[in-house]
Parts: C-alpha cells; structure tokens; sequence
C-alpha cells in the first residue's frame, strides 16, 4: 500500500471486533502483543486462527482451522470471491478509497485464459513484461474509470473472474479447511466489517517465508481493503515482525537494494549513472513520492558533507552502483563459488537460523577473513569447528569482536508499528565488549587513515563520508561515538547554521538540508529533543510515547477512518475526522493527510506531488492516491492480483492452474542446493516456526530459557508417528534430499492429518531456534532447506517444504567435500542477473 | 486490569502474631533479623530506562544497578502503552543475556588452520580488519561493468541489522555504501 | 497431561531417618521397660539397668543419626528455638531431648548405685524420673508414628492410627528384643522369659495391627502391600521379624531346652525381630516415596 | 490485610514468562536441561528452584472436528494456605505467616529437614540441592558476586526448602510479584485476596453465561480437608484433578490426634500387659 510498514499500532488491536490471525503464531511469537487480542476478546471481539498446526494461538481462538502450508492464497481468494459475489464488501470504502473502479487495459490478460500464467510472459527470460498490467487511460491521460462497477474490465470484475474458481469447495480440497467453516469464518469477517465494526488481520513470516510470499500479504491487503478496514481503528493489517530493529533494519535499509528511507539503490541494470538519470528512472510524478529529490539530496548530503555540491551531483557518483540481486542467498551461492573474500556477520546467525545451513558454512569456508561481532560463540562464529569439519583445511583467518547487549548501550530501535524508542545505557559493557556502533566507527576511522594520502578517485567516498560522532560525554575515553549525534544526522540538520530540520517536509533538493534517513526526520527536531525518548504513554494512541515514522503517525492511511466527506464511518469507530470549523483534520491520532486539505478539494489533472490527489483519497504513498486492488505495472514482478501456486515442494498438484509453482520464483538447481524433486520420496509436509521460549543464539544459552525447551524437536500427528515407528519423546530422523537433522519426537494431537481431494496429508512441524551450541541444543531445519526465494524481496520459502521422517538418530556429519563439483554454469560469479525494482 | 497498589505494613508481624499463635502452636512465628530487614534488593538502585531486544514488539524495561554499576535485575516498564511493564519468558530472561558465565567478552582471533580460538588485543584485531578491508577492496574494486559506472566491489559482504540499532544500521550502511560494498543484507529479508 | 506425573513429592529420606526412626521406637520401648523392672527383683534390677544404660546410648546416637539428614545439620540448632505443638518433629526433637535427659539420669543413678560412679550422684534421679522415661519413652516410639502418619503422603496419611500403633508395638517388640539379646549375653536368663513374653504380645498387637492396616487402606496402601517391596517386607517384617520370633518365644516358653540352646534360640529370635523392625520403617519410608508418586491416591487425599 | 494471586487459566497463553521472571527475580538456578516429550512442559513440576510452573494439558477429540479441541495452560505455584502443611510442619519456625499473610520461608532458617516437603497436601515446596556439588543446576546467569547466602533470596549453598515468596522482598517496597507484573496477558492477577475473589467470582459468573460452563474456582472458598481457603487461588476450565491438582487436599495436622490417641491406646495396652507379665511372681 505504499509503505514500508505494518498499517497499525499494535495496542489498536484491542479496538477489534474480529480478528483473523493467519500466517502467524501470534501469542507464542508476540505474547506481550497478544495481550491486546486478549483485551479484544474479552470486550467480545471473535478471534480466527488460521495454521498448519493447533498452538497456543489457536488454544486462546474462538475459531481454529487447520490448513495446509502454503495454501493460504487460496483461503484468503475465496474470502475475495465470497465477499464480491455475495455482495458483503464495504460498497462506499471500496469505490472511494480502491482502484476498484479503474478499467484494466484490454490486452491485460488473466491467468484463467493463461492456465496460471498473466499477459506478457517470457519464457525465454523467465520473467513478465508488465506493460499490459495497467489501466486503461484516456485521451488526456487519465484512468479510465466505472464507479458503477459495471464494466467488465473494471478491476472489481477482474477480481470477480480471477477469484471465481477460488470456492469454499476449492478451499476444503485444497487448503483442508471445511466448506462449512469458511463460510462461518466468512460470515464472521463481513459481520464485523463497515460503518460500525472493524476486523483486523494479524501476520508474521508464516506468510511472507514463501515463493509467493509478498503475494500472500497482497491477497490479505484485498481482503482488509474489500471489508474498508484498512486506516480505520481496529482494523489494518498488523504485520508481527520478528526482530527488535528489525523494522529499522528496513528503514535504514541494511538491504542492498534500498538506500535508507526507502530509496531504491542506484542499479546499472537501469540507467542511473547521474543524479538526474536515477531519478527520472524512480521518481513518481504524483503523490507524496513527488518529493523523491528532496530526500536523495539531503542524504547525499548527510553522506558526504561539504563535499557533495550540486556541481558533483552531490557525489552521487560515490554511491556503488547493484549489477543484479545481491541479496543473502545469491551471495552464499557467490561465496561459496570463490567469489567472496571478506565476510562481517553482526548479530546474526546463519550457520544455523539460515536455509542450506550447511551451503553456508562450506560456504564460509572459502572466505579469506571472516569478521563476528556478537556476544556469544556461535555456529557461524566456530563454523571452521563444525561437527564433520577440519580446520586444518579451511584457511579462513576468522575474527570475534565481543559485542555490548543492549543494556550496555544507548541509542533507538524501530519497532514493528514503526515506532522508534530510545534506550538509555544501563551499565558498562562487559569485558573488552564494545558496541557495533564503536566497531563500525572505529573501522571507518582507522579506513580514512589508511587511505589518508591516497588520491584515487575510487577512495573519495570514504575520505569524503563525513564521521565526526565523538561523543562529548565520554570525554575519558576519547573515540566512543555518540549514537545521539548519530540520530541527530539521521534526523537531519540545516547544512548552514547546523540547526536540526523539524519535518520532513522542511527538506530541501538544493542541498540546503542534510538528513540522513527523510522518514525519520522529526524524531530529533531541536538539538535538545529526542522525540524516540518520549516516554508519556496513555491509554488511548499515546503519542508521547515514542515517536513513529512518518511525523508521529500510529495508524498509516487514517484518512480512510473518515468517510469521503470528512465524517467518522460511525461514532464507534471515530479515529481521525474533518473539522469544518477549524477547517482542518483532527482526531486521537496525526492525521497522515495534509493537515488543511479539505476532503471536498478536487484533485487536479494533470499535476503533480499531492495535487494530483483529492481531498478524499487517503492512500498518499500511492500515485493515484487509492488503495490499489489491482497493482498497475512495474510495481510487483511476479503477479497485479495475487494466484495460488503450490510451493515449490509440495506433495500436492495445483489443483487451479496447470502453472505448479510461481513461475518466477528463483531456484539454484546445484549439486549442494537439492530439491525434492520426487514428492514420492518425501511425501510429508514440514513447516518450520518459532517457539515462545526461544529466539536463536541469544537464548540458547541462557538457562532460565534453556530449560524451557531444552532440546530441538519435531511435532507430529500420533497416527503417522504410529505409522513409522516413533515414539514420543526419542529420536526421530527427517530427512529431504539436501540432508537430514534429528530431533526429538513430540507426538501430538494438535497436529492432523488433513484430507486434501481425498488424499491424507500429514503434515509435520520443527522449530526454528535451535543450532548446535549453547545449554539448548539440537539440530536446525536449516539443515534440511534448499535454497529459493521469492522473485520480488528475495525472501526464501521455509513455511511449507516436503520431508520424509523414520526414527532414530541421523548419521554423525562427515566432512564436507567443498570441492564438490559445481558445474561451471551453475556458479555464481557476479550478483545474480535477476532484475531488481523498487519496493 | 487496574494497577494493584499494595498497602506496605511495615511493623512486621505484629498484627498477624496473635491469631498465628492461635493456629500453630507456640511460638510459631519468629522471624530471623535477615525477615526483619528483608528489603527487594533493587532498594535505592539506579534504574535506566530500555528496550527488550528481541522481538519486534518493542517493550520496554527498566534495569537497575547497584552503586558499584552491577546489574541487579531487568523487568518491564509499567510506564510503557505497549507492555505496561508485562513481558514473554524471553523478555523476563534479558537479564541472563548480559549477565551470563556462556558470554564471550573478550577479542578471539582464529588464525588461518588453526584449531582454536586465541585472544587478541581488541587494536590489534581493529587494525589487521581494517587493512584486511583495504586490500580486498583495492583488489576487487570495479569501476565499470557494461560500460556503466559501477564503483562496487563485490568481494565483500555484510549480514546484519535485525538485531542493533537505527543508529547502528546507519553508521553501517553509511560506511558500507562509502567502501562501495553492494551486498549488505540483514534479517528484515528473512 | 502425562497420567504418570506425580502431584505430590516424595520424601528425601533415607536410610539415616529409617534408623532413627528404628532406633527411636527402640530406645522408646526400652524405656517402658525400665519402669517395668521390679528393683527387688535381682534380676530386674540387672535388666533396668541394663535398658537404662542402653537407652541413654541410644538416645546418644540418635540425635546424630537425625542430624545427618539435614540439608544444613550445622543447623541443627535451629529446632531449639521454636516449640511447636503442631509439628510431630519438632515435639519429636523436643521429646528426644527430655528422654535423653531422663535416660541419662536415670543412668547416671544406676551407675552410681553400682559403684561405677561416685554414690553421691544418684540423687540425681529422682524417682519420678523412673515413670518420666516411661511416658517418653512411648512418646518417643508412638512420634516416629505420627511423624509419618501426619503427613500429605497418602501411605502414610492412610495409616493415621494404624503407623503410630504398629510403631509403638513394633518398639516395644524390638526392645524387647535387644533387652532378651543383653540379657542372654549377661547370663539373666530369668528376665530373658519375661521380657520374651512381652514380645510376643507386642509382636502380636503389632501384626494384628499390619494386618488391620492392609485390610482398610485399600488403594492407599498399595505401595506398600503390593509389588517387589511387599515381598521383602513380608519375609523379612511379618514372618521373619514376627511370626518366626514368636514362634521361637513361645517354643521357648513350652519346651525346656538346654541352655546353650536355648540362648543360641533367643539370639536368633531377638535378631529375627530387630531385622523385622528395621524393614518395617525402611518400608514405610520406602513405600512413602512410592506413594508420593501415585496421582490418583494424592487427588484424593484420605482424610 | 492478605495479599494474594488470582490465577485465572482461561487468560494464560502458557508462555511461561512467570517462570522466567520468578527465576530472574529470585535468582534461581535452572533445573537441569531435559526434554520430556509431555506437551509444552519440559519443567514438570513447581520444584525448589521453580517457583512457577507452567501445566499444558492436551484435550484432543479423536475426530479432526476442529471443536472440541482444547488446550489448557495453567501457571502453579505455592497455594499459601489459610492453613498451611508446611508452616505448621516446620520444626524450626523456618516457615512463617508474613505481614501479607504469606507463607514464607527463612532460607537462613531452614535447616533442611524436609518435613515440609511431605507435609504439603499440594506438593509445592521440595528442597534445594547443594547448588555447587552437582551438575542439576545451571547457575550461568547469576551474579556471581552476589552468590552469597546473606544477599539473595535462597541460601545458595541449598540445602533448604524453598517455594514461592509471594516476592516478599517486593512485597515490602510495594511492588507486584515478579509472576504477576510479567505475564502478559493477566492471567495471574495480584492484589489483596479479599478484592480478587470477588473479581474472581465475577469472572465465573461471566464465563458461564458465555456457556463455559466447567469454568470453576479452585480455593477461593474453603477448600476442605482443614486447610481454608488459599492465598493463590485458581480458575479453571476443567476439574482440578486435569492440571494436577488435588480434589480433596487434606491439612495433615489434623491427623495427629487420631495418630497420638492410637499410639497411646497401644502404649497404654501394652504397659499394662508388661506390667502383667514383669510382676507376677
């Protein structure tokens, strides 16, 4: 939708008449959060869990349906389907505030006439030409619409038809949900849909972790934006991010297509070699995203300093330019192919949480240094002493750089409602440990003195980058870096005076502003406030707690609370209205509009930036301001309306299209990245999750939490168990064609057999928080993961896999052939050539 | 459910010694000095306001230290609209994450063949990384690709972010982008 | 829920509480016996002092005993500074400590009236102290009872009456026994007939006393009654360390057998029923840690 | 005035945090590191050390119906009685009322006899292992300076019972149980016991019109058996006996006149047959 982020803050959850938990374990993985689904119970709400297996989610639910792995496109399209034939969608927020309206160009074709496929295929390359999937314009260039939703190609009656095979009978065949519970679950979701109710839908990685992953999150966008409940109290898609700055990690873009703020990264894919150049290729003409140069300019600037100027574009030509997808995975395939030297892995751990965990560390093993920061030892920190491995062989020269915890450091973490929140230091760290902020300064400084007297052209960036964050406090230790003047950067400041900027909508493309992060710039709006250590909470939206991007707002797109004309929905749902008096947007939360923008303003053809937007459409992000049921070309690779495909491994043929799997899902078809390519063989689906008691290294070896769950196992139904001869509690084997791990057996009815068009389908779980080391301990599903991922974020597919499984213990690890050969044209040289977009 | 305040009888014992005596026999409840003086341990500490740093929900805690700057316990912010001072196990169990014998505080430096860890001072570790960095970077610096300006190298790469701070991802963004590193990733992928 | 896990816990106690618990009902039963003695009798008088002398030993070497089942014995202590009437171990220790002052007076009298000791010292004792020793002495042997019986587990909580009866009747029994053991050694073959005699009635009440329990404990009393442990405690607690002494006693009793025989008879009775009586509290104590692992009988608890 | 818990099962998620922050709070050890393949639980039992256990019971239909399936969570701890097993057992006054009406242990007291163990009807308090001798207990995340029997909650050279405090020590600087504050979803509520039992019966009353009709309270009244009424009282979904907790608990000291009188019977019984035998001629 535009942004980012999940749409809600989550103690709104509590505002909930309903909600639909899918793709997500959510009082196991975010017990804390849950407490507001708990709150929203008990006020009356109904609450759905949607899962491969019975949890604790699901033992707290009103309405538990098991369902297959993977499948959930199918659900979620025939609540699509459902909604739209029995007319029950929220007719007035649909036609408003969507796309619904809009007529598709007619060459657009869908994948009922393709049998899976969409228009513009190419076989050749492997990839769509997206020029079809588009709105049709008229003469003066403006979307053709229907707002009677009569027209055949309008985007309502394209959904109709592409989800008119996606049936109750479908979804019982398919996904092992019951007719009669889908429809109860219906019923459920439009009961608590409109004026005077809202729904909200909660996930987490069960849904993105798939070859059609952000497919998945699409198809629940269509179904919250069919039922109006998106922007409104109570309703939004919360997304339950894993990680605690995770969300920050996404901001600020550790990711090598993003510049922070989400800015794409300058590719030579397109043609980006100038300032200009990039943005002709990224900048959207309508909308908020009309104001692209500011942001790029004043980053450049918080980059590089005084060296950026308009005349060297703002040292533009500093920033590396993407060849390909550098993603994780293609560049464990590039690392293990020769063609990785060095390797910094910071607080992550993908010897054991990573898919091909094994891939991995071989892969490491041809690394010439390896750089760890973290606080304890780890299975990628010891990789070279790896169960089956000799270190005499491995000539990595391997670095561990004790890292501080948490409570040993200042500074801000992103959480998943886009809410930063400062942390104060607690105590010193211990040891020799240090930051990553003291590590990662330390090596820029001592990189500017090794490069000090060079006069290379290719060195400018880093002598250029400006790093002064000597922190003033610390003055006995000269060199600990202040991660408040850091903020203070990120915020952004007038490059003149140094005074900080208070808005984003105060930066400049002139080079006038520095920030280093635009959608963070209010957080540090004076040299004194730090709005992240905001500490005033309250028992409504509690904006003095905190600060949240963009400008402090809990719930994105709130503009759709309000009706077309400004009004609340209803009283009971009143979040953000139109003052006719005061002649501006008020309510409990930051209006995410432009705070004097009449609801009756018209948008004006032809214009750009938010003039192009009326009064009435709330999605800002968006070029055209409407939420988008049909996504228009460019924007997504793999499909404008989500489809099902089965995962790539799955024991079950598409019963939809003839198309099996996401026909532009990545795969390495390699001799060390396996697929089980004969469902024969392994005819049980797995899925992999996380458990309450765990995280990953960072609980393992603690004991209060080791003792909770002290040993990897594997959960399974008692008559399979029965079946193979395993019994509960002893060791069990499960294997796929990339290896095989061990676990303990946990015999359960929670988990059951489906029956899937007649076929009893067993499926099998393993959590995802065990490795090899520390008081709790086992083998990770890592081991057992083929590498693939989805075409449009590089995520890979870990939720729904295949397996076969015998009792007993797995055979000790021997000692990896790393010169196992990998055919020539199977290497991986440079990033792979797989076309990136923005997001 | 409303905050429970609890009303603190200070004068111990005293109001419950007869009917106890009643119930239990003689004198049944003869409390030691250390009962007398029995006081939570995080009395008079210095509490500092935090983040758990696990999952995405973002609680917030407080920790306490004593004096002498040692970490005497970490529990939730009651002042928090997010966690109102609850927390999960993993939250509950912060404290064993700083505090923990398993923790490895110390520079360790594995040399190419060898078998083991050895500890390194930290300068020494920073300088052989930091020219490490260099000679890879000079060495597989590309300048063009295709006739485009690229400025990259791709022979080195970073994992990592989920886990540390804003501030922290920017510092390493900033300084990646500056060596022309192109493949930086963190967890937010996975 | 896994239908095997235990709601209650077991005891921690081991060998060290089954002797004092044995020795106690000994030292208890021996204390009877001294009150019993007739000082006119020259007989008698050798066997009270013989059972005040090994009374006061036992009552030496319990409190030790006890202590080394502590966690921290170095608190030993501690039991002194609280009486409490609820707690059978603490009115247990407190008894322990009067009898041992008891004992030891009534010792230090008999040892002064033997010359062992100045004479001056057997006014230590007053009479009174003859009948105190007596009380607690059975005190003593009926607490090791209700130490077991006044507990959550359901064995022992079955046995309410029946654990503190058979504990007294089993001390007596097995003072008896040492005391016929002391006597033959001591050549005091007349107290040997009487206190045999005594015995048998006590390893009679005893058994009438077990065989009531088993009768009423139903479930309770599985852990004891059933199973591999039954089987030791049948051997060696109710044929060997009853029904055979008493069998013995009473040929005794009947049959005038030559004296070296008849000696070798009472070695091999008196032993018989120590052994018995040990096995009993080792089964209690045993069985009770079998029963604290028993869900069903710790749902419902015997009232 | 007496404070207590109210645990109420239908809110608890069985997340085990209250473990976790008891153990934190109190420096506790863990117990050992093995799995038992029985549901969730990998602790078992509330323990010397455990202060808090968290009872995952699974009721699965046999038919995948999809209804009936339930999954009961339920977070145990000491019942402090209005009576109490042990505090009446304890021979050293160890165990004490405290001025919140809690059972609470002296750890500088306890001497470690373990009469307490076998005296509590519910099977709550155990003893504590020397902590240095054996390689049960994982003490890593202890302060290390602190392992010193004058500073922290239990002696840490064991050796003594332990159970839950009801936080004492928080208890006297105002604050919520370590448990209680922690668990995210309030399914253990703390405050004056008066006030939760009403709010407990309300709760009851609510659920049964929603139809959750085995909704019961657990020790909110008198319980029978002599032991009152508890301190942590429980709400259930099921009968007590599913989440391991005695039907019919009994206070054992009210077997001790009957034990006393029996022993004195026999006493008496056999001091007269003695006398009879010892003096006839």
């Amino acid at each position: 939708m535009g942004r980012g982020g999940a749409t809600a803050w989550v103690p709104d959850l509590a505002n909930a008449d309903c909600i639909l938990i899918q793709g997500s374990n959510f009082a196991e993985a975010h017990p804390v959060a849950f407490r507001f689904v708990m709150q929203a119970k008990e006020r009356g709400a109904t609450i759905i869990h949607i899962d491969p297996r019975f949890t604790r989610t699901s033992a707290l639910a009103d309405i538990f349906a098991p369902i297959r792995s993977g499948t959930d496109i199918v659900f979620l399209g025939a609540l699509v389907s459902w909604l739209i034939e029995n007319k029950r969608y929220f007719h007035e927020y649909v036609s408003a505030y969507t796309n619904a309206s809009f007529v598709v160009r007619q060459d657009f074709q869908d994948t009922d006439d393709l049998d899976g496929l969409f228009s513009g295929w190419d076989a050749a390359s492997g990839s769509y030409d997206t020029t079809s999937w588009d709105f049709e314009r008229d003469a003066q260039g403006q979307i053709v619409t229907d707002e009677t939703f009569e027209h055949p190609r309008c985007v309502l009656n394209v959904l109709r038809r592409h989800y008119a095979r996606y049936t109750p009978e479908m979804v019982e065949n398919t996904c092992g949900i019951p007719v009669a519970t889908f429809t109860h679950i219906a019923e459920i979701l439009a009961a608590n849909s409109g004026r005077e109710r809202t729904t909200a839908f909660a996930y987490a990685v069960g849904w993105t972790q798939h070859s059609s992953g952000v497919q998945f999150v699409r198809c629940s966008a269509l179904v919250q934006l069919l039922l109006g409940n998106i922007g409104r109290p109570g309703g939004g898609i919360m997304a339950l991010r894993g990680h605690a700055d995770i969300q920050g990690a996404t901001d600020i873009a550790t990711l090598y297509d993003l510049l922070p703020g989400y800015l794409p990264m300058p590719s030579a894919l397109r043609t980006e070699s100038t300032l200009a150049e990039y943005l002709a290729s990224n900048q959207k003409k309508t909308g908020w995203w009309a104001n692209m140069p500011k942001y790029v300019v004043s980053q450049l600037k918080a980059f590089y300093g005084k060296a950026a100027t308009p005349e060297n574009d703002f040292c533009f030509s500093y920033l590396p330019q993407l060849i390909g997808d550098h993603s994780m995975l293609p560049t464990t395939f590039a690392m293990k192919d020769g063609n990785v030297r060095g390797y910094f892995v910071i607080g992550q751990n993908p010897g054991a949480s990573g898919q091909n965990a094994e891939l991995v560390r071989s892969a490491m093993e041809r690394l010439e240094w390896f750089v760890n920061i973290d606080s304890f030892e780890n299975e990628t920190s010891s990789f070279w002493n790896r169960e089956g491995a000799d270190p005499s062989t491995i000539a990595t020269e391997c670095f561990f750089l004790p890292a501080a915890t948490v409570l040993e450091k200042e500074g801000t973490m992103t959480q998943t409602s886009r809410m930063l929140q400062w942390h104060d230091k607690a105590l010193e760290p211990a040891g020799t440990s240090k930051t990553d902020l003291w590590y990662f300064y330390e090596l820029g400084k001592r990189l500017k003195a090794l490069y000090a007297d060079s006069s290379d052209e290719k060195d400018r960036p880093i002598l250029d980058m400006t790093w002064e964050y000597d922190d003033p406090d610390e003055p006995g230790e000269p060199g600990e870096p202040s991660a408040r003047k850091v903020l203070q950067e990120i915020n952004g400041y007038v490059t003149a005076t140094g005074e900080q900027v208070a808005s984003f909508a105060d930066l400049k493309d002139d080079g006038s502003t520095a920030s280093g992060v635009w959608i963070y710039t209010g957080v540090f709006p004076d040299a004194t406030t730090n709005r992240a250590r905001s500490r005033v909470g309250d028992d409504s939206t509690s904006l003095g707690w905190g600060w949240a991007w963009p400008a402090n707002r809990r719930t994105l797109y709130n503009r759709a609370s309000a009706d077309p004309l400004g009004r609340p929905w209803s009283e009971r749902k009143k979040y953000v209205w139109w003052d006719e008096t005061k002649g501006e947007w008020t309510g409990v939360d930051v209006p995410d509009f432009p705070k004097t923008k009449a609801p009756d303003t018209p948008a004006i053809a032809g214009a750009s930036g938010m003039d192009a937007h009326s009064g009435a459409d709330p999605f800002i992000m968006l070029a055209q301001g409407r939420a988008q049921l049909f996504v228009p070309a460019g924007e997504l690779k793999d499909a404008p309306i989500p489809a099902h495909y089965e995962p790539l491994q799955s024991p079950i043929h598409n019963a939809l299209y003839a198309q099996e799997v996401n026909p532009m899902m990545r795969q390495w078809r390699r001799p060390d990245n396996r697929y089980n390519d004969s469902p024969h063989d392994y005819p049980y689906v797995l899925t992999t999750y996380r458990i309450t008691e765990m995280s990953g290294i960072m609980t393992r070896y603690i004991p209060w939490l080791a003792e909770l769950q002290p040993e990897a196992f594997c959960e399974l139904d008692p008559e399979l168990a029965v079946e193979k001869g395993i019994r509960n509690g002893e060791y069990m084997v499960i294997s796929t064609a990339l290896g095989e791990m061990e676990a303990k057996a946990l015999v359960s009815g929670r988990m059951r057999p489906l029956r899937i068009n007649g076929k009893r389908v067993h499926q099998i779980g393993i959590p995802y928080n065990y490795g090899r080391m520390g008081f709790a301990r086992g083998d990770s599903p890592g081991e057992l993961i083929a590498l693939s991922m989805d075409p449009n974020v590089s995520i890979h597919e870990s939720k729904s896999l295949t397996c076969n499984i015998r009792a007993g213990r797995r055979a000790p690890l021997a000692t990896p052939d790393i010169e196992m050969a990998v055919p020539a044209q199977m290497r991986t040289t440079i990033g792979e050539s797989v076309a990136h977009g923005a997001q | 459910m409303a905050k429970t305040t609890i009303d603190v009888t200070q004068g111990i014992l005293r109001d419950v010694q007869s009917e106890i005596g009643k119930r239990v026999g003689m004198l049944p409840n003869l409390a030691s000095e250390r009962t007398k003086t029995l006081r939570g341990r995080i009395n008079g500490a210095k509490a500092t306001v935090s983040v758990c740093p696990y999952c995405a929900v973002g609680c917030s805690t407080v920790a306490y230290t004593d004096s002498t700057g040692m970490l005497l316990d970490v529990e939730g912010n009651p002042e928090s609209p997010i966690n109102a001072g609850h927390l999960c196990p993993k939250g509950s169990a912060i404290f064993g994450m700083t505090v923990n014998d398993a923790r490895w505080t110390t520079v360790k430096y594995r040399a190419p063949f060898s078998h083991r860890w050895e500890e390194r001072p930290l300068s020494w570790a920073m300088e052989r990384i930091a020219s490490l960095i260099k000679t890879t970077r000079d060495e597989t610096f590309v300048r063009e690709w295709n006739g485009k300006r690229v400025n990259h190298t791709r022979a080195i790469a970073s994992l990592g972010g989920a886990t540390f701070g804003i501030e922290e991802n920017y510092l390493l963004g900033k300084l990646m982008h500056s060596i022309g590193v192109v493949s930086i990733e963190n967890q937010a992928r996975i | 829920m896994n239908d095997e896990k235990p709601l209650l816990k077991a005891p921690h106690w081991g060998a060290n509480v089954t002797t004092y618990l044995f020795l106690g009902g000994i030292m208890g039963g021996l204390g009877l016996i001294q009150l019993l003695c007739d000082p006119r009798d020259e007989s008698m008088r050798k066997l009270r002092r013989t059972t005040r002398i090994a009374s006061f030993l036992l009552a030496a070497v319990n409190p030790p005993i006890l202590i080394s089942h502590l966690g921290r014995p170095e608190r030993f202590l501690h039991m002194m500074r609280i009486v409490k009437l609820k707690s059978p171990m603490s009115v247990g220790v407190w008894g322990l400590v009067l009898y041992s002052g008891a004992a030891g007076a009534n010792m230090v009298r008999e040892l002064a009236q033997s010359g062992v000791l100045p004479s001056w010292m057997r006014h230590f004792a007053p009479h009174a102290l003859t009948f105190a020793q007596a009380v607690l002495g059975a005190f003593t042997a009926g607490y090791t009872g209700v130490l077991l019986s006044a507990t959550a587990v359901p064995l022992w909580a079955a046995g309410k009456r029946h654990i503190p009866a058979a504990s007294i009747s089993s001390g007596a029994a097995s003072a008896c026994a040492l005391a016929s053991l002391l006597s033959v050694i001591e050549g005091n073959h007349e107290a040997c007939v009487k206190t045999e005699r005594l015995e048998m009635v006590a390893s009679a009440v005893e058994f009438a006393i077990l065989m009531d329990f088993r009768r009423v404990s139903g479930d309770y009393g599985k852990p004891m009654f059933e199973g591999p442990r039954a089987e030791k405690f049948r051997t060696v607690t109710l044929i060997g360390g009853i029904a055979v002494p008493i069998a013995l006693n009473l040929l005794g009793q009947i049959l005038p057998l030559p004296k070296p025989v008849d000696a070798a008879r009472t070695v091999v009775a008196s032993v018989l029923t120590l052994l018995g009586g040990y096995v009993l509290r080792e089964t209690f104590i045993e069985s009770g840690k079998a029963s604290a692992a028993v869900r069903q009988t710790a749902i419902s608890q015997p009232t | 005035m007496a404070t207590g818990f109210f645990t109420d099962t239908t809110l608890c998620i069985g997340c085990k945090a209250c473990e976790v922050a008891c153990k934190q709070w109190n420096e506790l050890p863990s117990d050992g590191f093995s799995f038992t393949g029985d549901s969730y639980d990998n602790t078992v039992e509330l323990s010397g050390t455990t202060w808090r256990h968290v009872a995952f019971v699974e009721q699965i239909a046999a038919t995948p119906d999809g209804v009936e399936d339930r999954w009961l969570m339920s977070s145990d701890v000491c019942k402090h009685c209005e009576n109490a097993g042990c505090l009446e057992a304890c021979p050293t006054g160890a165990i004490i009322r405290n001025e919140f009406g809690s059972v609470y242990i002296q750890p500088d007291v306890c001497n470690g006899c373990g009469y307490c163990v076998v005296s509590c009807p519910f099977g709550v308090v155990d003893l504590i292992d020397s902590l240095g001798g054996t390689a049960k207990y994982s003490t890593a995340n202890l302060q290390e300076s602190r392992l010193d029997a004058s500073k922290t909650a239990l002696a840490h050279t064991g050796g003594v019972a332990g159970k839950c405090t009801l936080c004492y020590d928080r208890q006297t600087l105002g604050m919520v149980p370590a448990c209680a504050k922690a668990c995210p979803t309030d399914s253990i509520q703390f405050g004056d016991v008066a006030t939760l039992r009403e709010r407990a019966k309300e709760r009851v009353t609510t659920l049964h019109a929603r139809g959750e009709t085995s909704a019961q309270l657990y020790g909110a009244d008198d319980i029978g058996g002599g032991i009152g009424t508890l301190n942590a009282f429980f709400l259930l979904k099921d009968r007590p006996s599913v989440y391991n907790l005695p039907e019919r608990p009994v206070l054992p000291s009210t077997r001790q006149p009957d034990g006393y009188a029996a022993a004195a019977v026999i006493a008496v019984g056999l001091a007269i047959a003695g006398w009879a035998i010892f003096r006839s001629a």
